[in-house]
């Protein structure tokens, strides 16, 4: 049977990805929760756009500092070798594509690489955009994490995207419920499948082609 | 002997007039000038342009002077909170502008306009609605789009520590727009914890140079 | 009779005119020397383009500290209310309109305020322009110190420079061995000359026209 | 475990080769990398890029590199030293190409290259030899010229301290151009005084976040 990853699930498959030293930002929300699963003894640097570099674990309940919070306004703790900096600093290390990898959910992705992450046409709310395009233009590599379908059960890998865009042919991998997918020159490709699912499978429920890696593997997680 | 310290919120910010545009600092509610747009929400301008991140997301501070129908335009990139209804409710009924910026383009324009440089090319944004209108160039193969500097009238902004001088030391992340945004405008105001002796901040870790500030205020307790 | 200003008298009679709170720059060679007579009890925030506000006294001969020296690499002190920044901020400040004077020499200045100052066109060096450029166009006041007239007894104030621009409408007053100058929107006054000197022999030795200033004063400085 | 700290000065500059664009911080002989760069001399690489305010006016470091014959090309705003008739020798037997820039503008023009932005318009220079043949603008009836970034394949720096990720603080002038060149280079190589562990630089005065370098080596005694 097909067991689909929970959110968090999606959250440690990423993080087993983050390599030693790399310089990463997690969007606000479900990727914020990436950096409770790195490996034990891996240094990754995590960057929040708001000024700070190497957030350490959260803090313990009645030792938050209130003047050190990240990009969601959660409270943060700094490693050993963190810093601070203002916002046009900050945005220089994002636009100028000194950020490894940021974590970005999305609404769609095209195979292309284009993602769309920011607004919905018909929402009544004030659009909001934050540091989302800076972030999928800047960073050197785009992973998008999210569930494979909506909560209609579309697809929302596409060929095209029908909502406006966040960012052009940004995206380098796409991290599912279903799926670990990498875009490469031709489109996409399918490096982790979850136990249960085929490729046939996995296209019903995709809006663009995808191909199988040579190489491909079953996606699993740990319970969390 | 120079001395930026003003003795109240209100001296601070006496000279604030109608239509003036207005950068503030501040990040979700990290940092924010909250006093001074409280104390100037008193005298009931008329017009202003504010440049922000986003709107207030405690009821203070900026909601409080929005309240009180002082805010034409808001430039700002997140312009969402617990509060945006207001946001909302005014621009539906045409009487509030909003201009959209992608946060590290914001930082970038008001930078831009302390530097004495009027716009800046970047790909941020390029193939969005937010570029829209905006001038297109290549470069080397890749397309990006023209962001004009943004100049303030004043900035509103928030420190840790203060002295005579101005100079100014921020604390953890409350740091993120303020030392931006005293950069970009013609007069900043900064509300402070602490004011300390000149030359008690170590000249090594001062953030933002006294040039940048004209008048400092501290909190009451 | 006709007595000249030594160069550190232009410097002194400089200096007299800044006031208590500006931000002046001082251009390498001569301007430097203005500091040393700023009114005792009056600050003024002395910057230097490598990243320096708040000059001070020179330091005692022994208390040098080698990491301490303005643009000119002398060594320098820090006053109280001192700070230090980069290059790209220090010129944040200049370019930006947040140095309220920078005093400059000039080889020549015209009388719509255009200055030359940077490179002699037969000079055999290298050309090498440094800051001027930058504070000649970002200052919000310019003033040049120079002696009035070449050593060949030239005008070095013209209708038009020869000389390669360093900037253009950009000099707001000019103090030389014979008289202080100001610009206004139609041309040069003359705010002080020298005991002895009427506008017709100061004329004489300018290449622009010059007109008197109402309210105009004797030049003079005390012996130094 | 990150780890930037390397064991010599030659193995911080191993991988710099012919026709590299290096920029260099240091102003005057404040804060220049003299020891990479005389190291570096000794592998004699061809065709150097060098972008610094100034030539080197001690006879070390640059000139070094300068005499071993390296250097191609020169982006500087004050090429003048006590040695530069090296420069202007080899300028005038079509060896050593100059180009001249004011010291703002190549300090911006770098900045740029870090922060992903092409290049920038200025007022700086307009109306002088160092604006002919550059694109022209008008804004707001003030003209300005058009910059373009300055983007390094490698920095070389000196700074005061560091942690093994690369964390940079200086000390008094020779801050410098050293943070400004430490964002505009693909590979960023800090010759420093002294190596502190991990989290013993105040995270609120680090000047050069970590992320703006690759290797750190110390300077022997």
């Amino acid at each position: 049977m097909t067991e689909k990853l929970s959110r968090l699930q999606i959250a440690w498959r990423l993080a087993q990805d983050l390599e030693e030293g790399l310089v990463v930002n997690l969007g606000a929300g479900m990727p914020l929760t990436v950096s409770n699963y790195v490996p034990a003894g891996r240094e990754v640097i995590f960057h929040s756009e708001n000024g700070v570099l190497g957030i350490g674990p959260r803090p313990a309940a009645g030792r938050e500092n209130p003047q050190l919070r990240n990009a969601g306004n959660q409270p943060i703790t700094l490693l050993p070798g963190g810093s601070l900096f203002h916002h046009a600093d900050s945005f220089t290390m994002i636009r100028g594509g000194h950020i490894d990898v940021c974590v970005l959910g999305a609404y769609e992705v095209a195979e292309n690489g284009d993602l769309a992450n920011w607004i919905l046409p018909d929402s009544p709310r004030a659009p909001a955009v934050g540091g989302a395009m800076d972030l999928a233009t800047g960073a050197k590599r785009v992973f998008v994490m999210m569930e494979h379908c909506s909560k209609e059960g579309e697809p929302k890998i596409l060929k095209k995207c029908s909502l406006p865009l966040t960012g052009l042919a940004c995206v380098s991998s796409i991290y599912t419920d279903m799926a670990v997918i990498d875009r490469d020159p031709d489109g996409l490709v399918v490096r982790e499948m979850i136990a249960g699912m085929d490729l046939a499978g996995l296209q019903s429920v995709t809006g663009a082609s995808l191909r199988l890696a040579d190489h491909w593997r079953v996606l699993s997680a740990p319970l969390l | 002997m120079i001395n930026k310290i003003v003795s109240s919120l209100a001296e601070a910010v006496r000279d604030i007039g109608d239509g003036s545009v207005i950068l503030l600092g501040g990040f979700i509610d990290q940092g924010t000038p909250d006093r001074l747009l409280e104390v100037l929400a008193e005298r009931r301008p008329r017009d202003l342009v504010i440049a922000t991140n986003n709107p207030s997301v405690n009821g203070r501070g900026l909601a409080v002077l929005m309240q009180a129908g002082c805010v034409r335009k808001l430039i700002c990139s997140f312009p969402r909170a617990p509060n945006s209804d207001l946001i909302e409710d005014r621009m539906r009924a045409g009487e509030l502008e909003l201009e959209v910026v992608p946060q590290g383009t914001l930082a970038e324009r008001v930078r831009s306009a302390g530097a004495g440089i009027p716009g800046f090319y970047t790909r941020t944004s390029v193939g969005t609605p937010l570029a829209e209108g905006k001038e297109h160039r290549d470069f080397e193969g890749e397309t990006y789009v023209f962001e004009a500097a943004i100049k303030g009238d004043f900035a509103l902004i928030n420190a840790h520590q203060a002295d005579r001088w101005g100079n100014l030391v921020y604390s953890g992340s409350w740091r993120n727009f303020n030392p931006v945004m005293a950069m970009g405008a013609r007069i900043t105001i900064a509300q402070v914890r602490e004011i300390v002796p000149a030359g008690e901040l170590d000249p090594e870790t001062i953030v933002t140079p006294g040039i940048f500030v004209n008048r400092v205020v501290r909190l009451e307790d």
